[in-house]
């Protein structure tokens, strides 16, 4: 199956300065993450990280879904497409969906766009499908801590950018 | 096959071969006895090298069908429309235009009994598209006067002489897979069954080639494929899986795919277009043939064809399946970590 | 072009203490479509959400967007508030500046440009909300409650004395559940069956209770309000109808196995009642153990029953109901105290957990009340009760407190001090809780009876000769103690069921790491689950005593009562719709529905002149939950979800991204 | 147990818990005094300190007090505490630890003959690479004054061979000696690195445990 | 199987009949011991007691040295195995413990090999039955107390020998040589090893508590895999019973001593003759010498 790049090595210059990626005004770029969490356990599981007070990098914006079954792969797409460097697709662990079998239809189908994403050019460690339940406050907050440095290491996202299309 | 040289070409007064006129006489049969309303088949084209589809309405205009080396477009998304009129229809279909139709059919788009299947036995087909592009480059500007098969050689005729393209060369990409050229399960079968060749094993080669690559060189691959594309969508028109009343990118509100065309959206269009058919794709290759700035897109429908079948052991993923392999699941199906 | 008005929490400090409002106001000033933006201290306080009231009429709002806590916390009150001011409640978005933000960055800087980019997202889905009224769905007036115990008894009563008819299912062959067990209950040192025994009557000859024992749910399908459930009752091979439970087929019944009520203390036949005033006290045959079942003779039972009640060919029975509201009332299990090598690992028989004592101390018991000890029968003169075992323990037990340990240690140490005078009655603890009413003053009167107190965890427990020798510290005084103790009662903490995680996935109801079932908020709606219509009574939601359990009983028959008071149930609108303008009718999103909402119909239309039917899908907005997978199913968008729907979606993701 | 009052707010060295939770690698704080070490240590009954005292003493700071205590040098390093505790305690590595910061501080081990038989243990292995036995036992007894216990055993075991005379010394000797000079380095920059922390809680403490003790 | 033999010091000195009674069993059972080239102390309680580090670097070490080997280390003295077992485990669960040992050590370590103890390679990795064919005389029901004091078994997630609390690996042996293990308490109960010099009055308290417990549950024979719980049981007996003025005399083997008689050894060859508490009584009664 497709190399996947070591660490940074294959995403061109490390991204000092104000690079296609970066946001304006922040001298060094910053991972900007979309997090798809689902109603009943991840969005829950990130609510406790609240009410725990855990401390994790700001880099992750979270959209509420019913379901994780509800993500539809061109979200995700879309998102890429608009500027983003990650994206976290968050459900309940399989056999404890609230709609019993919403996150198995998830499994399938993302398991499957990450691999295409990946055979287009997309790091796999770009797209995190997990799972977190409502008591699982610290995963959420390790699970965004470890993607933002994932994601920092691979640098801002080149693949899908019209930037890099007026480039060459 | 056989038939000179000379009525290869196909022109309206022709003498048939044998096929040809079996399958004319059939469809005027057909046509007279009301059974079908319409009859579905190929015309000559606009070059010796290609032909065109041709509705058949009156039994005696079904002396116009065609049967030869170049009847490679499939006919079976033109039955989408004429599902609108009452009565049934005739159709000829190859064996890869068997497995349109039963995605069709599968996807209670094309209702079966509307439908009169008449199977031939195909001998592999010519791809135009790859002859004409090397005469270009041998004797350019000459147009083809005559073309034809002869014991496994297209011999083409242009204006400074005569060219030979031995099978390898001539076939078309699909054909190079085609297990059993005979389709199986039809109303009726004109001419004779054809022997099947060796056909080479769907191993996902041409795949794994951009696989291989590593994540940056795909990505600056991918770029200079989808650069090319007009977004034609000649590839979503010709497709069986693409059966939808009115397709996402034509919607307006939201807008899947905006109408800009730039890197971003090409590439939202052709994730779009595979995810949309992943699961469904039947490998019958049109997309690829009819795109006219030849983007590899069966490259792309492999690609998930291979992960679903290692994903979730579906060993024939370009058959229409009993249970559609995203619309399924197991309670053990692969996880992420 | 939308008229929307952002409103901006200050959540005193937990919101303001690191964004910077002021900023974020700035922001959201300039925002497209945003016409009023507005700060409060506390939006969801009454001043608060007057002031929504009054942005609205005043500057005509048509949407709303308040920047605050959770949607979780306060979706319902701010489109309650959105709908006292006229604007459909659907209008509203939430965004999550709190605990998705504010709690969890430091860095203002960095807090202020999320939030920012948080209320843009809440900004761009609000333009696409449309005003939605919340559906009406029927209302099944039959309960089910699952667990015959003192809870499961609790609720069926409040429920059919309210009126209603209900549904009690039990796996045993007699409701009375762990209560049935006790002997005396704390503080009060009331008979448990005394004051059991009523209630248990009350439930069989109540007209709108159905008792179904020795039964077990299979099933459950459906929704709030219209559960569809099968249960399964396992064959009794005794006919109730004909049963007077005169008693003469357990007399004569040759055979005798351990009896699982009396946790194998005692013998029970073959063909038994588990216990004297079992209800309904009707026999069940195990015919695990039975002759007949496993070489076709004995029949001694048939040949005795004065009703021809028996009937070996009775076979399970799979009932299927319909029912509005469910109970889970399910009770708890003991801790194993196999899993303490230093306490014998289960091995002694002199070394017996709690519920063996209360087997022992009762008079119903398989000692008729003398407490002896298990290996030789011999009447203890020294006894240790050793609490906490298991609970409060990261390392081999369970890292909760059961809550009740402690009481009924105390009540056991009251017993054995009545029952067998002078004997010598240790207990090791590490913190006497006694947090309920009446009992401190039950600790203080065991400790009167002269029970020795020890404070510290026992070490380990060894048997010497014919006496077990407890080594334990005494960490009042920082001086090891040693006791020989003729017999060792374990207090093993409160474990749930262990089907119990099975049970939940049956209902579709969530549970903790210890399979407690999940109530949706601890400490506002403990009685409720996040399944809508199912409710929780009892121990298996969590360790607790007899009065938080009926308690708990009586408010999951409230919540119960109070949805049975309505014909309809409004249902949330947020459901899946179909566009069958777009729908191609090839329903590829059918299959997708865990709960079979989606149908097919034939819609008829004029096309060029013509009139055509075609085929398009259909969504049963009873059935539909809105979990929206089948929207990803439908390739062209005919399939959307109203309040997630494909536009709103979108539209976040690039508000998020820019 | 000293009786003296405990002044929590001046008598103590709040950073002394988080020392010895970094030195011994385990959650002190989490003890919670059930007394479960206590009923499981075997050597209890000689200690002036049971093992949860110690750690209630550890978690209020009480430094002096834990680093002169004679439990921490009479722990026989059993492990059945640590692997009792319901908190996951490892009261053991937290007797080794305190024993290292007592020696570390300076403190004068209150059982001057266990710290000197570790001292000499170790300068014999470092020495020849294997533990002498008789040379331990020689050696041991001049320096602790101990001249006439276990005579009675002594001779026996001679005659039974077990007291070889020569030691065996093993060919790698150089690499021993620089793996204890080593170790002899880190633990020196540990103690510059402590004692930066010693100057403070000095100050607020009041007065230096006197220098000396035999610990190597 | 062939092993890495660590024998530890004590082997060659208190313990020699723990050595020459392994190395004639082994020999009889086919268990290739290849002694570690050059191995050194383990460190035992004195290294721990001092620095965490040099308790790691020490059995690093010999552990380095059977990496080379490419085998698995088998300990027969129950603090070696503790210390070796401790250095693998914190070698192989944390990156910085590695760095720290490998820079004090001067060479690479990365914990490939192994450790375990001796009674664990016999009777479970080696097996009871490649033993029993080779048995020549039954114990006759011995009546044997299975002594494992504390480091064979503690801490249990680092040695993983046996159950902590209740450990059964000896006791299947005995009874497969045909003796009878008795059910006593304190199996586990630590004898004082490092205080045996320093506080040797501590070590008699003990001593008598375990020897007494024995002595309740009807043993005639008490069995040991460690070189410390020897000592401190036969060597400190006679002691401990004027200082308490109580009377045990009950013989202390180690193991491979027992085995040894029950495979036909002589006595000479597992070094029965240099035991304080007379060890060959009880074996003529069961006719066993």
């Amino acid at each position: 199956m497709p190399v996947n790049e070591p660490h940074g090595a294959a995403q061109a210059a490390a991204p000092g300065g104000a690079t296609a990626g970066a946001r304006p005004g922040t001298a060094e770029w910053e991972p900007r993450i979309i997090g798809f969490c689902c109603n009943w356990c991840s969005y829950a599981g990130a609510d406790l990280a609240g009410t725990s007070r855990l401390e994790y990098p700001p880099t992750v914006r979270v959209i509420r879904v019913p379901c994780s079954g509800r993500v539809n792969p061109q979200f995700i797409v879309r998102a890429f497409q608009k500027g983003a460097d990650g994206v976290l697709v968050a459900g309940c662990h399989p056999g404890d969906c609230h709609y019993s079998t919403g996150n198995y239809f998830t499994r399938r189908r993302l398991q499957v766009a990450r691999r295409f994403l990946e055979y287009l050019g997309i790091d796999p460690r770009r797209l995190r499908i997990t799972w977190i339940s409502a008591s699982e406050g610290q995963k959420f907050a390790d699970t965004v801590r470890e993607m933002t440095e994932e994601v920092r290491a691979l640098g801002p996202n080149r693949v899908m950018r019209d930037e890099l299309w007026a480039a060459n | 096959m056989g038939g000179e040289l000379k009525t290869a070409s196909g022109g309206m007064t022709g003498v048939r071969s044998g096929v040809g006129s079996e399958l004319a006489e059939r469809a005027a049969g057909l046509l007279a006895g009301g059974e079908v309303r319409m009859f579905l088949g190929y015309g000559a084209g606009r070059t010796p090298l290609r032909v065109r589809p041709r509705h058949v309405l009156r039994p005696e205009a079904a002396g116009g069908l065609v049967w030869n080396e170049f009847c490679a477009p499939s006919l079976a998304k033109y039955l989408l429309e004429e599902q609108e009129e009452e009565g049934r229809v005739g159709v000829l279909v190859k064996a890869c235009d068997l497995r349109a139709v039963k995605r069709l059919v599968a996807d209670r788009r094309v209702e079966r009994e509307r439908v009169l299947l008449v199977g031939v036995g195909c001998p592999g087909v010519v791809d135009a598209g790859k002859v004409e592009a090397l005469l270009a480059r041998a004797v350019p500007g000459e147009m083809v006067e005559e073309a034809g098969v002869r014991d496994g050689v297209l011999v083409v005729q242009t204006r400074s002489g005569v060219r030979e393209f031995p099978r390898e060369e001539y076939l078309l990409e699909r054909c190079l897979h085609c297990e059993d050229p005979n389709p199986r399960d039809v109303d009726l079968f004109v001419g004779p069954e054809v022997a099947p060749w060796p056909a080479r094993p769907h191993d996902y080669a041409e795949v794994a080639e951009v696989a291989a690559l590593g994540a940056a060189e795909r990505a600056a691959y991918w770029d200079r494929q989808f650069a090319r594309c007009l977004r034609c969508f000649a590839c979503r028109n010709v497709c069986p899986a693409c059966s939808c009343r009115e397709c996402c990118f034509d919607v307006w509100e939201p807008m899947w795919l905006p109408r800009e065309v730039s890197v971003s959206e090409q590439y939202m269009f052709h994730f779009t277009r595979a995810f949309h058919v992943a699961g469904r794709c039947v490998d019958c290759g049109e997309c690829e043939r009819v795109c006219p700035v030849g983007i590899p897109l069966m490259k792309l429908n492999r690609a998930l064809q291979k992960e679903i079948a290692e994903l979730f052991g579906v060993e024939r993923p370009w058959e229409p399946q009993e249970k559609e392999p995203l619309a399924m699941y197991t309670p053990d199906d692969p996880d992420f970590h | 072009m939308k008229r929307i008005g952002v409103f901006l929490c200050h959540c005193g400090s937990n919101i303001a203490g690191t964004v910077d409002i002021d900023r974020l106001q700035e922001a959201v000033r300039r925002m497209p479509g945003v016409v009023y933006v507005e700060q409060n201290k506390y939006t969801c306080s009454e001043p608060g959400q007057e002031q929504i009231r009054k942005g609205i009429k005043e500057h005509r709002l048509d949407r709303v967007v308040v920047a605050a806590c959770s949607p979780r916390m306060h979706e319902n009150t701010f489109r309650r508030t959105v709908e006292s001011a006229g604007l459909n409640p659907y209008l509203l978005e939430i965004a999550n500046v709190r605990e998705h933000c504010s709690w969890v960055h430091k860095d203002r800087e960095e807090a202020t440009a999320k939030a920012v980019d948080l209320v843009r997202r809440a900004v761009a889905k609000v333009v696409f909300n449309r005003p939605l009224q919340k559906a009406r769905i029927p209302v099944e007036k039959r309960a089910l409650v699952i667990g015959g115990g003192i809870a499961g008894i609790q609720a069926a009563l409040d429920i059919a004395d309210a009126g209603h008819e209900v549904w009690l299912v039990e796996k045993e062959p007699s409701i009375g559940g762990r209560m049935a067990q006790l002997d005396k209950t704390f503080p009060t040192l009331d008979c448990s069956l005394c004051i059991l025994t009523p209630k248990m009557v009350d439930v069989a000859q109540h007209p709108n209770i159905r008792l179904l024992t020795y039964s077990q749910v299979e099933n459950v399908g459906g929704y709030v309000g219209n559960f569809e459930v099968t249960i399964r009752k396992r064959a009794r091979s005794v006919d109730e109808s004909k049963c007077t439970g005169c008693g003469s087929c357990w007399a004569k019944c040759p055979h005798k196995v351990p009896s699982e009520f009396d946790l194998g203390l005692g013998q029970r036949k073959v063909i038994y009642v588990p216990f004297p005033q079992a209800v309904p006290n009707k026999p069940v045959i195990d015919r695990e153990h039975c002759v007949y079942f496993k070489t076709g003779k004995c029949r001694v039972c048939e040949r005795f029953c004065p009703a021809g009640a028996i009937d070996f060919t009775q076979e399970d029975e799979l009932i299927t109901e319909r029912f509005g509201a469910i109970v889970a009332a399910t009770g708890f299990d003991l801790f194993d105290h196999a899993r303490y090598g230093e306490y014998g690992a289960g091995q002694d028989p002199d070394i017996i957990s709690g519920l063996h004592f209360e087997r022992l101390v009762n008079a119903s018991g398989p000692t008729e009340g003398k407490i002896k000890r298990p290996s030789d029968g011999k009447v203890p003169r020294s006894v240790a009760f050793i609490t906490c075992v298991g609970s409060r323990d990261d390392h081999k037990g369970i890292s909760y407190c059961s809550r009740v340990c402690c009481m009924y240690t105390a009540k056991h140490a009251i017993l054995l001090s009545e029952k067998v005078p002078g004997c010598r009655s240790y207990v090791f603890y590490m913190d006497m809780r006694t947090p309920g009413k009446g009992y401190e003053e039950f600790y203080k009167r065991s400790q009167e009876m002269g029970t020795q107190y020890v404070r510290g965890r026992v070490a380990r427990i060894y048997r010497e000769g014919d006496h077990l020798v407890v080594q334990g510290e005494d960490t009042l005084l920082g001086r090891k103690v040693l006791v020989e103790a003729d017999m060792v009662v374990l207090a093993t903490g409160i474990t749930p069921r262990r089907d119990a995680g099975e049970l939940a996935r049956t209902l579709g109801i969530s549970y903790d790491q210890y399979a407690f079932f999940n109530e949706a908020h601890p400490k506002l709606r403990p009685v409720e689950t996040n399944t809508a219509g199912i409710y929780l009574a009892g121990a298996c939601q969590g360790p607790k005593d007899i009065p938080d359990a009926v308690a708990q009983a009586s408010g999951a028959a409230a919540k119960v009562t109070a949805m049975f008071s309505k014909d309809t149930l409004t249902a949330d609108p947020l459901i899946a719709t179909v566009n069958e303008a777009i729908c191609s009718g090839c329903l590829w999103c059918k299959p997708i529905c865990p709960y079979r909402a989606i149908d097919e119909k034939i819609i008829t239309e004029r096309v060029r002149g013509r009139t055509v039917s075609r085929r398009v899908a259909t969504v049963n907005a009873g059935l539909c939950q809105g979990c929206g997978a089948c929207t990803v199913a439908c390739r062209d968008g005919a399939m959307n979800l109203l309040g997630f729907s494909n536009e709103q979606v979108l539209a976040e993701v690039e508000a998020l991204c820019r | 147990m000293s009786k003296a009052v405990l002044h929590l707010s001046e008598g103590t060295e709040p950073g002394f818990l988080r020392e010895v939770e970094q030195e011994a690698g385990t959650r002190v704080s989490l003890c919670y005094q059930c007394g479960k070490c206590a009923a499981s240590c075997p050597v209890s009954f000689v200690m002036d300190l049971e093992p949860y005292q110690v750690m209630r003493l550890v978690q209020l700071g009480a430094r002096d007090e834990v680093l002169r205590s004679r439990t921490i040098w009479l722990c026989a390093s059993c492990t059945a505490c640590s692997e009792r505790c319901p908190r996951e305690v490892d009261v053991a590595a937290t007797m080794d630890a305190l024993r290292a910061l007592a020696r570390r501080s300076g403190y004068r081990p209150a059982e001057a003959q266990v710290a000197l038989f570790h001292g000499i243990f170790l300068d014999n292995v470092r020495d020849t690479g294997r533990l002498h036995e008789l040379g331990l036992m020689v050696r041991y007894k001049l320096r602790s004054g101990d001249l006439f216990s276990d005579l009675d055993v002594g001779l026996p075991m001679m005659r039974h061979g077990k007291l070889k005379p020569t030691p065996h010394r093993i060919r790698g000797v150089e690499q021993l000696r620089v793996l204890f000079a080593r170790v002899r380095a880190r633990e020196a920059a540990a103690v510059r690195q402590s004692t930066g922390a010693d100057r403070e809680s000095e100050a607020a403490a009041g007065g230096r445990p006197e220098k000396g003790g035999e610990g190597r | 199987m062939k092993y890495a033999y660590f024998p530890g010091c004590s082997l060659s000195g208190t313990a020699r009949e723990y050595e020459r009674s392994t190395r004639a069993v082994a020999r009889v059972l086919g268990l290739e011991l290849e002694e570690i080239p050059d191995w050194s102390c383990c460190g035992a309680t004195s290294a721990h007691a001092t620095d965490k580090l040099l308790s790691l670097a020490l059995p690093a070490r010999s552990l380095a040295r059977a990496d080379e080997m490419g085998l698995d280390v088998v300990a027969p003295c129950a603090a070696c195995f503790n210390r070796l077992r401790t250095t693998v485990h914190a070698v192989r669960s944390d990156r910085k413990v590695r760095q720290e040992v490998e820079e004090v050590l001067g060479q690479p370590y990365a914990a490939c090999s192994d450790a375990y103890a001796l009674p664990d390679v016999i009777v479970n990795r080696h097996g009871l039955d490649n033993i029993v064919p080779h048995l020549k005389k039954s114990l006759g029901g011995l009546k044997v107390a299975c002594y494992y004091g504390c480091l064979l078994v503690r801490p249990s997630a680092v040695t993983a020998f046996d159950d902590p609390e209740d450990p059964q690996t000896m006791d299947r042996l005995v009874r497969a040589l045909g003796g009878e293990p008795v059910v006593w308490p304190a199996k586990t109960e630590c004898c004082g090893a490092s205080l045996s010099i320093t506080r040797t009055r501590v070590v008699w308290q003990l001593a008598a508590q375990i020897l007494t417990a024995a002595q309740k549950a009807g043993a005639e024979a008490i069995v040991v895999a460690c070189p410390f719980c020897q000592s401190n049981l036969d060597m400190r007996q006679v002691q401990a019973q004027k200082w308490s003025g109580r009377r045990w005399n009950i013989p202390v083997y180690y193991f491979t001593q027992l085995l040894g008689v029950a495979l036909g050894l002589p006595p000479g060859e597992l070094g029965l003759e240099s035991h304080f508490v007379d060890p060959l009584g009880v074996l003529r009664q069961k006719a066993l010498v």
